[in-house]
């Protein structure tokens, strides 16, 4: 039953194992358990937004104002804590979650009751975001000595070798593949993005769904929000800039299908890593950093070509001798 | 309208030493009694965003712009307009091309500042090591220039290796990347230098966070409250910086004088900016304003509180 | 009307003086359904007489504007299908709607799968309780199976399984038989009947009359959204039950013919595809009109569409007029003068969004134009011209097509394809799921466009349409021709016999 | 036909007379927002109403807009192209390479048109050949454009074009009229004729409203989105020359986050986003609008990131407005 076999996957961890192979021959640090830990906490929060922005474009979604999220989330913390540095840490965690929310829910709601297209709905939204982080921060930095030093230790406090910032990562994705193959709102996502007029008929509201994938994009934004700028301790309008469309890159890289309804937690893992594991390399094997856009612009367009070419589907075949052969 | 009004156009809003530069600006507008400053840039560095900015300055026939630019070239035909218009243009801290300014206002003398960077790293290197260069954009005027300047003054440090040159774009993400993946490639280095204020602050972040307090030692030029912390926990030893008051102050009387007092920015022009004293422009038309000063242990708590 | 005898048992689901108006249509209006339980009801009317509609109702899919549903008689109503399925109505709907990308046995449980104490999903539980469920429909397929990997017919067997997932009193099919063989339909009855000794109360829709015939208790009629009238099955002959829906008596008599076929149009020789059809040949006449028959999934659509250019063959020729034509793609094919009328109006026939003019003259524009320069004038008189031979119901010619009935959406269709003044003409299923009397106003048609010298090539799956229609037939079988079939030897046992495979003995024969 | 010789029923070409048309259209609103833009500015600043200062404020929108007209189609007929200002870096990196031997104003010309054109074949390969959605394609293109630029220049710069070459994104063609704003002009028109007027137009819309039913009509639907992705990329090419002329010097960060602009201009200008419906005077007018706004704040010395707050909001704000209109509208009469 070799179909049952997710087959983007392993060819794409096959590709990671690889790009790592090839690294290490050049440089055989790289693939100690040390900095490979440290690749894995410096892609966690493209792996968290990946899975966030992977819920969306299953539903037939797309969600471009993640990063603004992000640096908006990050913003607001980051003077929270200056104004109250007695704050304690799992209440920043909660207002930051909670705010990023917030933010999905607007987009969700344009999306959901309005019925705007959810490029249009973000596209906005993205600049809006931007911009408010400048009206309420003046433009100004929010630097690491401004910064309580518990809100910049949380990300780096290491628990059983690896830092909370990578176990944030790590329980996104278990927690993600639980709800994806195991809760109803899992399957409705895919329902939902696989065939919206049939999930109606099925008693699933595809307007609601698509809602709920916005507000969890947006929590896990405002979640990496505050992760992000207490570990470089600093934050700033541009924090992020652009890292939307890395996300997106890293869900399609990973076979999320643009078109809805196909894809899984772990190809959206394995494409951020991907990604991470390009980024941390390039610089280490002293190939110019200038390579880089490239690199990755080349990787977006192979892995759609191929997953393209996998995921088409066979058709029909009516002729009983083709059918023998094939 | 009586008042004089003179544009300080920065990099990018934001960006601690351009507002400390806009108190300076504030500082000299006090002092002239009838200037208006207008403190204006983009929110992010790229040179279409000065221009545009450039563009409604124009239309609002400012009396001054002094600029801080994003690209030596790009903003040289919006400037050049600017000029034909009759608004005085000057340019500081990072340079525009000679054709679209009448003068600039170096923070220091280049030579100066590219000594001083590979010094302080070699100061707490006395037998040598590896060094590596953490740079801001790839385009910036000054860095590279600076840099530049370092290469040419090496000589008098043997046994000092610059081993890499990396780019962390001015984002404090980036340059942390950067600054992490320096240490693992170079698992010897022994100084970082970062000739950005963005830069220092993010490597001496990632030398905390790798560990290494004691054998990277982050220096290069930032501000002083911003640094305080780096200092305060060893990933710094020493770092450089003229002071960004002094030439927000600067460069608003010197636009003042150019536009106001008829005073002609030509080689050798002598030309007073109050408290600091008079520039003296060379054969580029271009001036250094005063030292870089060092910043350590002895005397960061006297200024992380001013800039 | 039959007289209404007050029945022995009282109704599960009585619906009463149901309104429900769509912008522009009132697709039904005070309508009554009674449904009993162990007897199946058949709800016949013509296409767009609200059957669907109905179901959709009873499904808690669309609310309706007025009037009551019962249950035992307690009046409910359902905010949704969730609602409904609670009350134990189930349906297998007209569209298949499933999800390709999930496992048949999700496709059962969405929305309704058992769950662990935690709050999951129970996946044993889940493929276990489907597994029950196929084996009792006969199902050929595991539950771990994705559904993109089921032909058609198995899609539907997983939409009867979803059905009966739920524990229900009322299940209502609507044309469940459109995309079954003849073999699964002998199995469907079998599950009604099963579910009949349970109890349960069907709901059966379909439009062949010797289906309803077979397996209905009762019938109800519906007539352009309005109840017309119910009763038993017993008490009522076919054609009382015709003039019922359609509120005349219709000529069921297929135009008469005089075959006036002229020299040879289109010659094709050795098509072949490397999955789909292989080795046909065949010759078509001026003013005929060959018939292509099958049973669903023959191969004739995908045969139909490489002639017209969409897929490419991998061998064969096509001359037309005796001179070899090379058809790349459909522009090619207009070109050469072949069109084709698609099965699927919506996705291939119509442009939904444009106008109608633009949709009619759209494969003209190269006529009704100057230098690649539109002509709106031009534009219009073309699409009049047409709109009124085809006449047309539109209130404007600039009004969106999607806006029309799909019966007139069709004759848009038709028109843009007669406005390319074509040598073939190809109707795919030009009556599939059109009513009864719409059906002889397309019979007339494609005996005058023959008439007219036009060459059609017909493919239905309706035999005496088949019979009534065509000078020749091609039966096709597994993507081969089977036989040429005309005169004396075109009857429905021949052409039953050779779609199916089977030669003069009744055993069946390897393909 | 059993009732042939009943008369044919007419069928009236139109029932809504052209002015009601236009009058209740998208680019109405649009114009009147534009309006009520101009006016505000107009009392907001003293410097707004001024020849010279409104022909610099048209660089605002002029270059974007170039682009913004052939997305316009594209988007129309369903895909999308995110490149377009990767397109810009690399065409901009090109001619900048090509001065360094000593290419003159018209080869530079040639080659920043023919760049544009090689990067928009390259990405409709891939979206019409390989038959690829193609928000991914150019997400991916778009690094890898601008990833080319960067191997190319890496931290340098490129500079020292001929004088005449200044004259395309610095020169006058009269008085305070730009060269660029009869670039604009110019393109304007043609699309909108190549969109409204010709059989082309027509297959474009046909495609965008159903791909598959356009296919079975006999249009050669690969081959027009081919060519819509062709003219895209020339039309970056266009900008490029123009943006590269007027900055005088190409760096690979040239034009950074040019594309959501040009599609926000797009889809302000009416465009559905979803494809199948538009025009190019929506276009022509959301272009004016974002160029008023953007000008008008920035005689105010308002930061650009606020700006984009109102552009987003306005982007939003138009689309929602009219349906929460509906919507209320609804619910009071129901
Ligand atoms: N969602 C909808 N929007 C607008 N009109 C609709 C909608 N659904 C159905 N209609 C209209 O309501 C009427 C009844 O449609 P319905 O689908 O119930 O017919 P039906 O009896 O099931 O026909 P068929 O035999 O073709 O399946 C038709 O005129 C149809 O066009
Ligand atoms: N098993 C199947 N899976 C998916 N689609 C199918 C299947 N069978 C048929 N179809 C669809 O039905 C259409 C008709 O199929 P085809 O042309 O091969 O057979 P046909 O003999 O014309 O049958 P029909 O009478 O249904 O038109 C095809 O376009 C195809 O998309
Ligand atoms: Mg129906
Ligand atoms: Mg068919």
């Amino acid at each position: 039953m070799a179909r049952f076999i997710p087959v983007r996957e392993t060819i794409l961890a096959g590709a990671i194992g690889l790009l790592l192979v090839l690294v290490a021959s050049r440089f055989p640090g790289f693939v100690a358990p040390g900095n490979l830990a440290n690749v894995l906490n410096d892609t966690a929060p493209l792996i968290i937004l990946a899975l966030g922005q992977m819920v969306v474009i299953l539903t037939r979604c797309i969600d471009l104002s993640v990063a603004a999220n992000l640096a908006l989330t990050g913003m607001v913390v980051a003077m929270i804590n200056v104004a109250m540095p007695d704050l304690p840490i799992p209440v920043i965690l909660a207002i930051a979650v909670t705010l990023g929310a917030l933010m999905g829910a607007i987009n969700g709601i344009l999306v959901w009751k309005l019925a705007i297209p959810p490029i249009v709905v973000t596209l906005g939204t993205m600049t809006i975001f931007r911009g408010i982080i400048f009206l309420i921060s003046d433009g100004k930095w929010v630097n690491s000595h401004e910064m309580s030093p518990a809100f910049t230790a949380f990300p780096r406090a290491v628990i059983l070798g690896l830092p909370v910032l990578s176990w944030a990562a790590i329980v996104t994705v278990i927690v993600f593949a639980l709800m994806m193959a195991r809760t109803p709102l899992g399957r409705s996502i895919f329902a939902v993005g696989g065939n919206p007029h049939a999930a109606v008929y099925t008693g699933i509201d595809v307007g609601r769904t698509q809602f709920l994938a916005f507000v969890i994009s947006g929590a896990l934004a405002g979640l990496t929000g505050y992760l992000w700028v207490a570990r470089y301790a600093v934050a700033y309008v541009d924090i992020a800039g652009g890292f939307e469309l890395e996300v997106v890159a890293a869900c399609v890289i990973g076979g999320i299908s643009i078109a809805g309804g196909i894809g899984s937690v772990g190809g959206a893992v394995l494409g951020a890593i991907f990604l991470g594991v390009v980024k941390n390399a390039l610089p280490v094997i002293n190939i110019s950093p200038f390579w880089q856009l490239a690199i990755s612009g080349s990787a977006i367009l192979i892995a759609v070509a191929f997953n393209a070419r996998a995921g088409r589907s066979k058709g029909r075949i009516i002729l009983k001798s083709a059918e023998a052969s094939s | 309208q009586d008042d004089v009004r003179i544009a300080l156009v920065v990099k990018a809003l934001g960006i601690g030493f351009f507002e400390a530069a806009a108190r300076g600006a504030e500082e000299a507008a006090a002092e002239l009694g009838n200037v208006e400053i207008i403190y204006t840039g983009p929110t992010d560095t790229t040179a279409e965003g000065q221009i545009e900015v450039i563009n409604a300055l124009i239309a609002q026939n400012v009396d001054a712009i002094a600029v801080s630019a994003n690209d030596t070239d790009a903003l040289v035909p919006a400037l050049k307009r600017a000029m034909d218009r009759g608004i005085t243009v000057i340019s500081w801290d990072s340079g525009v091309a000679p054709e679209g300014r009448q003068m600039h206002l170096n923070p220091s003398s280049n030579p100066l500042i590219g000594n001083m960077i590979i010094k302080l790293a070699a100061d707490h290197l006395p037998d040598g090591g590896q060094v590596a260069l953490l740079s801001a954009t790839t385009t910036s005027t000054n860095q590279n220039i600076w840099i530049e300047e370092m290469n040419k003054v090496m000589g008098n440090y043997p046994g000092i290796e610059v081993v890499a040159t990396v780019y962390g774009d001015d984002l404090a993400d980036k340059s942390y990347r950067e600054a992490t993946g320096l240490m693992q490639s170079y698992p010897d280095l022994d100084a970082i230098i970062a000739p950005t204020s963005v830069g220092i602050v993010a490597a001496a972040q990632a030398v905390v966070d790798a560990g290494k307090v004691g054998q990277v030692n982050v220096t290069g030029l930032g501000l002083p409250s911003e640094m305080a912390g780096a200092i305060e926990s060893g990933a710094s030893q020493s770092f450089a910086i003229w002071n960004p008051i002094d030439l927000g102050y600067s460069a608003t009387m010197l636009a003042y004088e150019l536009s106001q007092n008829g005073i002609e920015a030509a080689p050798g022009a002598e030309i007073p900016m109050g408290r600091m004293g008079t520039l003296t422009l060379d054969d580029n038309n271009e001036g250094a304003m005063a030292d870089p000063f060092v910043y350590d242990a002895s005397n960061i708590d006297e200024f992380k509180s001013i800039f | 009307m039959s007289e209404r005898a007050p029945p022995a048992i009282a109704p599960v689901v009585s619906m009463d003086a149901i309104t429900k108006t769509f912008p522009g249509v009132r697709a039904l209006d005070q309508v009554r359904l009674d449904l009993y339980p162990g007897q199946v009801t058949a709800l016949v009317g013509e296409n767009g007489a609200g059957k669907s509609t109905t179901v959709k109702i009873l499904t808690g899919i669309y609310h309706p504007d007025g009037g009551t549903i019962r249950i035992d008689d307690a009046p409910v109503t359902f905010a949704g299908p969730n609602d409904a399925s609670a009350a134990g109505i189930t349906a297998i709907h007209q569209e298949t709607v499933l999800f390709d990308e999930l496992s048949v046995a999700e496709n059962i449980f969405i929305g309704h799968a058992p769950r662990t104490r935690l709050g999951l999903i129970d996946r044993a539980a889940m493929h276990r309780d489907a597994a029950a469920l196929l084996a009792e429909i006969g199902a050929p397929f595991g539950t771990h199976t994705p559904l993109r990997d089921l032909g058609i017919a198995n899609k539907h067997l997983v939409a009867i399984a979803r059905a009966l997932s739920v524990d229900a009193r009322v299940v209502i099919m609507d044309e469940p038989t459109a995309a079954l063989s003849h073999k699964e339909i002998e199995e469907l009855y079998e599950l009604v009947e099963t579910l009949k000794s349970q109890g349960k109360a069907i709901l059966f829709i379909s439009h062949k009359f010797d289906e309803i015939f077979r397996i209905a208790d009762r019938f109800t009629v519906f007539r352009d959204g309005a109840f017309v009238a119910d009763g038993m099955i017993a008490d009522i002959t076919e054609d009382a039950l015709v003039s019922m829906m359609v509120g005349r008596s219709v000529n069921q008599i297929f135009p008469a013919r005089s075959a006036l076929v002229g020299e040879d149009v289109l010659q094709v020789v050795g098509y072949d595809h490397p999955t789909e059809f292989a080795d046909i040949g065949f010759t078509l006449r001026r003013g005929e009109i060959l018939g292509f028959y099958g049973l669903v999934g023959a191969g004739r659509s995908e045969f139909m569409q490489s002639l017209f250019g969409i897929t490419k063959p991998s061998k064969g020729v096509c001359k037309i007029n005796g001179r070899i034509s090379v058809i790349r793609s459909p522009a090619d094919a207009v070109a050469a003068g072949i069109v084709y009328v698609p099965e699927d109006r919506g996705k291939q026939g119509a442009i939904i969004g444009l106008p109608i003019f633009q949709n009619i003259t759209l494969p003209s524009l190269g006529r009704t134009s100057r230098s690649g320069f539109l002509k709106l004038a031009e534009e219009f008189r073309l699409a009049r011209e047409y709109a009124e031979r085809l006449d047309l119901r539109a209130a404007s010619l600039d009004q969106d097509v999607g806006n029309l009935s799909g019966g007139n959406q069709q004759k848009v269709v038709i028109a843009k394809w007669l406005a390319t003044q074509p040598q073939v003409i190809i109707l795919d299923e030009p009556t599939k799921g059109i009513d009864i009397g719409s059906k002889a106003a397309v019979h007339d048609f494609m005996a005058e466009l023959a008439a007219q010298g036009l060459s059609v090539i017909m493919v239905s799956s309706e035999i005496p349409e088949v019979i009534g229609m065509s000078d020749r037939v091609i039966v096709m079988r597994d993507g081969r021709i089977a036989a040429e079939l005309s005169g004396d030897a075109l009857t429905p046992e021949t052409l039953v016999r050779h779609a199916a495979g089977i030669t003069a003995a009744p055993e069946l024969q390897e393909a | 036909m059993t009732d042939t010789a009943a008369p044919h029923r007419h069928v009236p070409d139109r029932l809504q007379s052209r002015a009601t048309r236009v009058f209740r259209s998208w680019e109405a609103l649009l114009l009147a927002v534009a309006i009520a833009i101009f006016v505000v500015n107009s009392f907001a600043s003293p410097y707004f109403l001024n020849a010279w200062n409104l022909s610099d404020a048209t660089f605002n929108f002029t270059e974007k807009a170039m682009i913004a007209f052939a997305m316009a189609l594209l988007i129309i007929a369903g895909e999308i192209d995110l490149s377009v200002a990767s397109i810009i870096a690399l065409a901009s990196t090109a001619m900048g390479l090509a001065v360094q031997y000593g290419a003159g104003t018209p080869e530079l010309v040639v080659i920043g048109l023919m760049v544009g054109l090689l990067c928009g074949a390259f990405n409709a390969v891939f979206v019409t050949v390989l038959g690829l959605p193609s928000i991914v394609v150019t997400i991916g293109t778009m690094s890898l454009f601008r990833g080319i630029s960067f191997i190319i220049l890496g931290d340098d710069a490129f500079r020292g074009y001929p004088a005449s070459f200044s004259w395309f994104g610095q020169g006058y063609i009269w008085w305070v009229f730009t060269v660029e704003m009869a670039l604009f002009a110019l393109i304007a028109v043609i699309y909108g004729v190549l969109l409204h007027k010709t059989n082309f137009g027509r297959a474009v819309y046909a495609i965008g409203n159903n791909p598959t039913g356009a296919l079975f009509s006999g249009i050669r639907v690969q081959r027009v989105k081919f060519i819509l992705f062709l003219l895209t990329g020339l039309m970056s090419g266009v900008a490029a020359i123009c943006l590269t002329s007027r900055l005088g010097s190409t760096r690979p960060s040239i034009a950074t986050g040019m594309e959501l602009e040009v599609v926000t201009m797009v889809v302000l200008g009416g465009v559905n986003i979803l494809g199948g419906s538009g025009s190019i005077p929506g276009v022509v007018i959301a272009a004016f609008v974002m160029g008023l706004v953007t000008f008008g704040l920035g005689l105010l010395n308002v930061p650009g990131i606020v700006m984009s707050i109102f552009i987003g909001l306005l982007l939003i704000g138009v689309i929602a407005l009219p349906r929460l209109w509906t919507m209320v509208a609804n619910r009071r009469s129901a």
